[in-house]
């Protein structure tokens, strides 16, 4: 079945981003990728020639661009893909502790999909979370920080039982409301951006508005 | 500008590449990715030298040292890619020879480029010819240090019926995935993954039949390989003939690859004002019919069988069957024999009287073609009428698709064509909207702007006065057109006439065009212009069950339904035993276009010289010596007997002097053909039934012993006793 | 209260009670990524004031500012934005950067996430400036979070009629794009970026021509961190005078310090450049939580320092840090524990670049994904031998400077620093098989 | 000249008289060879994977050898290997191998040349034949397990009787020649 067939004014919409011309069209490519993985969690050759068709390019070339970036998949994912960051951070957190339990708890090996449809895996380098390591990307949704063995254990119990935690987005509060930031010692030091009125508008010399 | 390279100054123009001015100065550097006619790319790092620029002061004036008054020259602090970098004016250059830097880094690149090579040179059909192994031997440590195991991938992976790929063996110099994207113009192979586990593949299912084949000539290594020639002898053990391909009028250089007599390879042969350095895959591959069932004897019918006969055998039969015919004999010949065969021919059928004489395939009449190969290349409109241009002239198509993407012909240094021409880009892109093919579907529609479905030789008439939106715009194409060329192919020139001619003349005149009008043989332009053509009185090649006797060079009538037959006595001249041959009372064995010498005209009026490549042909005959024979059988003096007659014949007559041609041919003005009716039309096909090669016909059939000889029966008697052994 | 204006004395911490975080003065705040909260705290008036200016005046005022690039490189931006070509005829485009994959760098994510108009009105300052007319914002694409709340506010910036034809009446048009990435830290680079957004694999592009003169879809592009542009709102919200009295001589401005590892408070940290990294850990940090050995100054690819007094007074800033031997980087600053061996450390990181090397030359491809891992691997194997330690000296010597890019000396930042802070600790894992910091528990129960 | 120096002359071949004659009566008897001796070449296998099987042919017919060989003698045919029955490890096998043994120099320059030790010049050197064409030797005459030269074969199938070489090699074949053992 063709996957875009009903979906016009999606395509519509993302050439819409792109210069009107074979090489803007062309840019369209990810973004389909991208669609399509999320729809169907990896990409398959025939969805990859459909995406050559409507990019005006070659299923080679798709599947050529598709293998170079690590976030698409040619083989089915589980229902819960979880991502888990191996990079010098996370590593230093125990994140490679973190893998060796979740492989085991979750049976299966990067590549393959438990037996239950259920759960896949891949370690991935640095997700930019460095701040929160450990990190395990679930899907391609939010981040899940600072993955405790109890926080790991408590988000496998969820998703077996398909209730998926949402994502933790912590945001790192450095600056209070006061607009001023803290130190350590919890001292407020520094002055507030808020307190600085804009400059006045110039005037432009030529003139012209 | 000024550049200097390991100390030896040389002049170079402007937006010369470094890796140029380095070989232009007679030095060397190691390169992969880099070739000539593909854009630079710096990929595998091997071409590094040490580059150094004289900088100009706030007065505009170059520092000068002080110690030596020279502009100083400031150094770039690590070795730099030359292939990718622009020479400047006062640069200094160093390459290995004078740098140790550079030595050093370019053997650490050797030993990184070999760190996962499998190293299967005995094996490898390219060994010896090899890009990689003469460099590494040139410029490497000699040994690796890596001391683990090597990556493991596809190592024969057909990537089609004709190329084979070896994933390990690739170097990813990307060369040949530039070329389908630069030069034909398909994006049908690519890396795939990315870092340490690139290789190259397709998800097309097989690669575009067409200019595949030039892959395996530019890969620098024996990753991909010509496929009909796998294993079938090593580099060193080929006898290498350069010549030119008598396939299509375009008249590519080739070189000829054959051992033990037998044909093997055929890889592309660089000429800048032709094919460049591409050949179609049909010269490349279809070449086995030169070695497969070849006719080697001369056959006679004998009581109405064919028999093998020896040479005498044949002219005495010859003379009995031409008994009664008087003058009225046809001479025939394939229109890809060579000027010198042509001339041999007429003089042959001057001395018998004879006006039945015929080259095949022909149109009636052959509008003035003005355009060369370079002027198509450089256009900037290119109008296609009526042609297809796969089935009749291949590399044409490369050279209009040169035109899209800019027409920029490279370069020429004392080294070559350039290594690095800077101008190429990657990806480049191409102006469809320069081109506009009018005719039937073939492969360039989908590099046309403008398409307009037409047939038959109206389609001029309909350009001129265009009913259409897309004719209008064809037509402007060519009216806004500052140099713009007008090809015609088979479609209209079939029906074309002296009307034609002066309809085409108007409007290529009014537009500013020149004109390419694509013969329809190989050698039609130079046959054509010897009037070998049907005179008052004579029949053309479709009527020769009009003559008495007639003789055949290489051309199957009976195959293409038309008489295969004189009335009386009929002479075969052929390289096989086709359906024409098989009517004939005399068959004459013939060599094919790979073993002539001799000189053929190409579509632009290009002289090129054909060369003898060593091919067992058994007791074949050019058309020059068969003819001999023929004339001897008919009692008569040969008026032309050898190929230096023939050259000499030919400047007499037409003042072409073809004994010494420049290797790139020599381009002779046009020479207007006699009109003559042919009674049928030229229906262009490259691909021959015989040219297809069937890989399980392939080897040289050297048996075993026990086939080979009766082993243990000697000959001599009587047996030696036995029991004196012991 | 109004901040006092800049004095002749540099601001060079974050202490300062002139200094004010502004960059990330709403982070974190209530709904703090929606147009309304942005346009109740000033927001869009740094746009007003470069359209009041005229776009040759606003790069002016950006190189008065004294900005340099924030991705990495510190070039000077407003220099990069006057190499735009003017009135070629051809459209322009700008490109923002927030393809942040440098291991230890992850300011971009909360400026996207929680204040992705600011970075929409640097975008369209940008935009004005060089004339460009479309922006792409090129994201990771592992930020999905980001990606969508950075849509979410061009939608409505657009709705505003802050992107569209003729905004705010100044008659210049801008249309403003998310681009996904997928997973390539070599999109980093600029001309790979580019290729990545044609929908081409990331390789990275020959220069010359550099994106200026021909850079997405071979028309001129200009390319810049999220941080710069953010930066860049920030300087025509308050003046040339103000970006350019903080910081030091020659590198102004504030900075987003990031910092992680084993400290009390990993984060992110707008501070003066020129900050000491002393101030920075146990300041702002909190001190670290055991025992460090090594600093690395500024994501992955900058050499580690050796922890000691004399680095922890180094002032965080382009010249003080490559004067130390490391450069400044993004400001991921990440402290390496004492009790970690280094060899395993940097082989992650080694693992790492492997992993992204996009394949395109001989010398990352084979050198760093093919060898340099393996040689790792190996040595913190227990396989080592004595001369492994020469012979992955002697291949960097043939990696440095050799590549197309600077992927493979980025990957060399990390090996040469450690071997040469740490050569025992390599020598004796070569020497013995056993590693002097042997493996630990590192992951937290709870 | 003295007497004494005669007398010495003398006495060194009276001597020899009472020693036992060097002369081998060949070939009634064998004739002794050193191992290095260089005779009718052998194209090695490699060790069998099973019992019982014949090992794979060390053959690659890369020709190199025909290129070292500066007598011309050797013509090499390649053709690749079927994956399901191969003849040699790779893709690539002899097809045709042919040494013209009457070109031949028995230098051993192909020994040197070949990468994987599968054309070693064994010790066989009894070759006379009548025929020329007989004298061009193929794969089915050197490769290893086949006894003796052509014309001894030949013999031997017509006498019934097995073949007899007319040499011996006391220290046994060198290793190079696996697989093939000569009467000691």
């Amino acid at each position: 079945m063709n996957y875009f067939a009903d979906k016009q004014l999606l395509v519509a919409d993302i050439f819409s981003r792109y210069p009107d011309s074979p090489q803007g069209r062309r840019s369209a490519l990810m973004p389909l990728l991208r669609e399509v993985q999320d729809a169907e969690g990896f990409v398959s050759e025939a969805r990859m020639a459909e995406i050559a068709a409507l990019c005006g390019t070659t299923a080679t070339e798709v599947r050529s661009v598709m293998s170079f970036y690590s976030t698409y998949h040619t083989l089915p994912t589980g229902r819960y893909h979880l991502q888990v960051c191996s990079t010098l951070m996370c590593s230093l957190a125990g994140s490679d502790e973190l893998w060796d339990h979740l492989v085991s708890a979750l049976d299966v090996q990067p590549g393959d999909v438990s037996a239950d449809g259920r759960f896949s895996v891949q370690k991935v380098e640095c997700l930019g979370s460095c701040g929160t390591a450990p990190v395990v990307q679930i899907n391609d949704e939010g981040y899940y920080e600072n993955v405790t063995r109890s926080k790991c254990d408590r988000l496998i119990a969820a998703m077996r039982a398909d209730i998926p935690p949402l994502p933790d987005n912590p945001v790192p509060v450095t600056v209070r409301e006061d607009g001023r930031q803290m130190t350590a010692t919890g001292e407020r030091v520094g002055a507030s951006i808020h307190d600085r009125g804009p400059l006045p508008m110039p005037t432009r010399p030529g003139g012209e508005a | 500008m000024k550049v200097t390279v390991d100390g030896i100054q040389v002049d170079l123009p402007a937006g010369t590449s470094a890796i140029d001015a380095v070989f232009h100065a007679g030095r060397d550097v190691p390169y992969f990715c880099a070739h000539a006619y593909l854009s630079p790319v710096g990929a595998c790092r091997m071409c590094l030298v040490e580059a150094g620029t004289p900088r100009k002061g706030k007065d505009g004036e170059f520092e000068l040292d002080e110690a030596t008054g020279q502009p100083r020259v400031f150094w770039m602090p690590k070795p730099m890619a030359s292939c990718t970098m622009q020479a400047t004016e006062g640069m200094h250059i160093r390459t290995a020879r004078t740098s140790d830097v550079v030595a050093k880094a370019q053997a650490g690149m050797m030993e990184f480029t070999l760190l996962n090579h499998p190293l299967d040179c005995p094996t490898c059909d390219k060994g010896g010819a090899c890009e990689l192994q003469d460099r590494a031997f040139e410029y490497g440590y000699g040994a690796s240090r890596y001391g683990f195991d090597r990556r493991h991938a596809d190592k024969h992976y057909a990537l089609s019926d004709f190329i084979i790929l070896d994933q390990e063996r690739c170097i990813h110099c990307k060369r040949c995935v530039r070329y389908f994207e630069e030069v034909p113009g398909q994006e049908v192979l690519d890396f795939i993954e990315r870092g340490g586990h690139t290789f190259i593949d397709t998800e097309e299912g097989g690669l575009p039949v067409g200019f595949q084949g030039n892959i395996a000539d530019i890969c620098p290594v024996g990753a991909l390989l010509d496929n009909v020639a796998r294993f079938r002898g090593r580099n060193w053990e080929y006898d290498h003939t350069p010549t030119t391909c008598t396939l299509c009028p375009v008249g590519c250089s080739i070189t000829v690859d054959a051992r033990n007599g037998r044909l093997e390879r055929v890889v592309a042969g660089e000429n800048r004002d032709v094919n460049e350095l591409w050949i179609c895959d049909a010269g490349r591959f279809g070449h086995v019919f030169a070695t497969e069932e070849r006719l080697t004897v001369p056959l006679v019918r004998v009581g109405g069988e064919l028999r093998e006969a020896t040479w005498d055998q044949a002219v005495e039969a010859m003379r009995q069957g031409f008994l009664g015919h008087g003058g009225n004999v046809g001479l025939y010949l394939n229109a890809d024999s060579t000027l010198e065969e042509g001339a041999a021919l007429v003089a042959l059928a001057e001395a018998i009287g004879t006006a039945s004489l015929d080259h095949w395939p022909r149109y009636a009449h052959t509008p003035m073609s003005t355009a060369t190969l370079t002027d198509v290349a450089t256009a900037d409109a290119v109008v296609v009428l009526g042609a297809d241009l796969g089935e009749e002239a291949p590399v044409v198509e490369l050279r209009i698709l040169e035109a899209l993407r800019g027409g920029l012909l490279p370069p020429e240094f004392a080294h070559g064509t350039a290594i690095a021409d800077l101008r190429l880009t990657e990806r480049p892109s191409r102006t469809p909207e320069k081109l506009a093919v009018i005719g039937r579907e073939s492969r360039l529609w989908g590099h046309a702007g403008i398409r307009v479905a037409a047939s038959g030789p109206d389609a001029l008439t309909r350009l001129a006065r265009p009913d259409t939106p897309e004719l209008q715009a064809a037509l402007r194409l060519l009216e806004g057109a500052g140099k713009p060329v007008l090809i015609l192919g088979a479609d209209v020139l079939n029906g074309a006439d002296a009307a034609f001619s002066a309809a085409l003349g108007s409007l290529a005149g009014r537009v500013g065009a020149k004109v390419l009008a694509l013969p329809a043989g190989a050698n039609s332009r130079g046959l054509g212009g010897l009037n070998l053509v049907p005179g008052a009185g004579g029949m053309p090649y479709a009527r020769l069950d009009g003559v008495g006797a007639a003789f055949i060079s290489r051309l199957d009538p009976a195959a293409q339904g038309l008489p295969g037959r004189a009335r009386g006595f009929t002479v075969v001249h052929d390289t096989h035993l086709t359906a024409t041959a098989g009517l004939a009372d005399v068959v004459l064995p013939a060599v094919t276009g790979y073993e002539k010498r001799g000189t053929t005209i190409n579509l632009e009026g290009r002289l090129l010289p054909l060369t003898q490549a060593p091919l067992r042909a058994g007791e074949g005959a050019d058309l020059i010596r068969a003819l001999a024979a023929v004339a001897e059988a008919l009692g008569i003096r040969p008026p032309v007997r050898g190929l230096r007659g023939a050259q000499t014949w030919l400047e007499g007559r037409y003042g072409l002097r073809l004994a010494e041609l420049p290797a790139g041919g020599l381009l002779q003005p046009p020479r207007p053909a006699q009109d003559a009716a042919t009674g049928t039309a030229h229906t262009p096909n490259l691909w021959k039934p015989r040219m297809v090669p069937h890989p399980e016909r392939r080897g040289s059939g050297v048996l075993g012993r026990e086939a080979r000889t009766e082993l243990w029966e000697l000959p001599m008697a009587p047996a030696p006793r036995p029991g004196g052994d012991d | 209260m109004t901040v006092a204006d800049p004095a002749p004395l540099a601001i060079t911490s974050g202490k300062d009670p002139r200094f004010a975080p502004s960059l990330y003065a709403h982070v974190g705040q209530d709904r703090s990524w929606t147009l309304d909260y942005f346009r109740g705290h000033g927001g869009y008036q740094g746009l007003r004031r470069a359209f009041a200016m005229g776009p040759d005046a606003v790069i002016d005022e950006v190189k008065k500012s004294g900005l340099r690039g924030r991705g990495g490189a510190g070039f000077p931006t407003g220099l990069k934005w006057s190499f735009m070509p003017l009135n070629d005829g051809k459209p322009h485009f700008i490109i923002c950067n927030a393809d942040e994959s440098e291991p230890g760098s992850f300011k971009d994510r909360y400026l996207l996430s929680e204040d992705p108009h600011q970075l929409i009105e640097g975008m369209l300052i940008g935009g004005y400036a060089m004339r460009a007319s479309v922006g792409y914002v090129y994201i990771r694409g592992e930020y999905v979070h980001a990606a969508e709340r950075m849509w979410a506010a061009i939608e409505e910036a657009r709705a505003a009629g802050l992107l569209g034809q003729n905004i705010l009446g100044s008659g210049f048009d801008f249309q403003l794009y998310v681009h996904r990435g997928a997973g390539a830290y070599i999109c980093g680079e600029e001309t790979a970026l580019m290729n990545s957004l044609e929908g081409l694999r990331a390789n990275p592009r020959l220069k010359p021509p550099f994106p200026a003169a021909a850079g997405l879809y071979g028309l001129p592009t200009t390319i810049n961190n999220v941080e710069t542009f953010c930066a860049a709102t920030q300087i025509l919200k308050y003046g040339a005078d103000w970006h350019a009295g903080m910081g030091t001589e020659k590198s102004k401005g504030m900075k987003l310090f990031q910092i992680s590892g084993p400290v009390a408070r990993p984060g992110v940290y707008e501070l003066p450049l020129g900050t000491t990294f002393r101030e920075l850990i146990y300041d702002w940090a909190g001190g670290p939580l055991e025992p460090i050995k090594a600093i690395i100054p500024g994501g992955s690819s900058c050499p580690m320092l050796r922890w000691d007094e004399a680095t922890l007074d180094t002032p965080m800033d382009y010249e003080a840090i490559a004067a130390a031997g490391s450069m400044l980087g993004t400001g991921g600053v990440t402290l390496v524990p004492q009790a970690d061996c280094i060899v395993d450390v940097t082989w992650n990181l080694v693992r790492f670049y492997a992993h992204e090397s996009c394949g395109k030359c001989t010398p990352c491809r084979e050198g760093i994904s093919g060898w340099m891992v393996n040689m790792y691997a190996k040595l913190v194997r227990g396989r080592g031998v004595p001369g492994d330690v020469e012979l992955i000296l002697d291949m960097s010597e043939n990696i440095g400077g050799r590549s197309f890019c600077a992927l493979a000396d980025a990957c060399l930042g990390p090996v040469l620093s450690s071997i040469k802070l740490f050569r025992e600790e390599y020598d004796v894992l070569a020497q013995t098989g056993q590693p002097m910091h042997p493996p630990r528990r590192r992951w937290k129960e709870a | 000249m003295s007497v004494l120096d005669i007398a010495k002359g003398m006495g060194i071949t009276l001597s020899k008289l009472f020693q036992k004659p060097v002369t081998v009566s060949y070939p009634e008897e064998r004739a002794t060879l050193q191992p290095r001796f260089r005779g009718r070449h052998v194209l090695t296998r490699h060790p069998a994977q099973r019992p019982g099987e014949l090992g794979l042919e060390k053959c690659i017919g890369c020709s190199l050898c025909a290129a070292a060989c500066p007598a011309y003698a050797i013509y090499v045919e390649a053709a690749e290997n079927d994956p399901q029955h191969p003849t040699s490890p790779g893709e690539r096998y002899a097809k045709v191998y042919e040494i013209n043994m009457l070109r031949c120099i028995f230098c051993g320059l192909c020994e040197e040349a070949c990468p994987t030790g599968a054309v070693v010049l064994g010790n066989e050197f009894e070759m006379a034949d009548f025929r020329y064409r007989d004298l061009v030797y193929g794969k089915e005459d050197m490769l290893v397990g086949v006894d003796g030269s052509l014309p001894q074969r030949r013999e031997a199938a017509r006498s019934g009787k097995p073949v007899r070489v007319g040499f011996k090699v006391p220290e046994g074949a060198r290793p190079e020649l696996e697989g093939v053992e000569y009467p000691t």
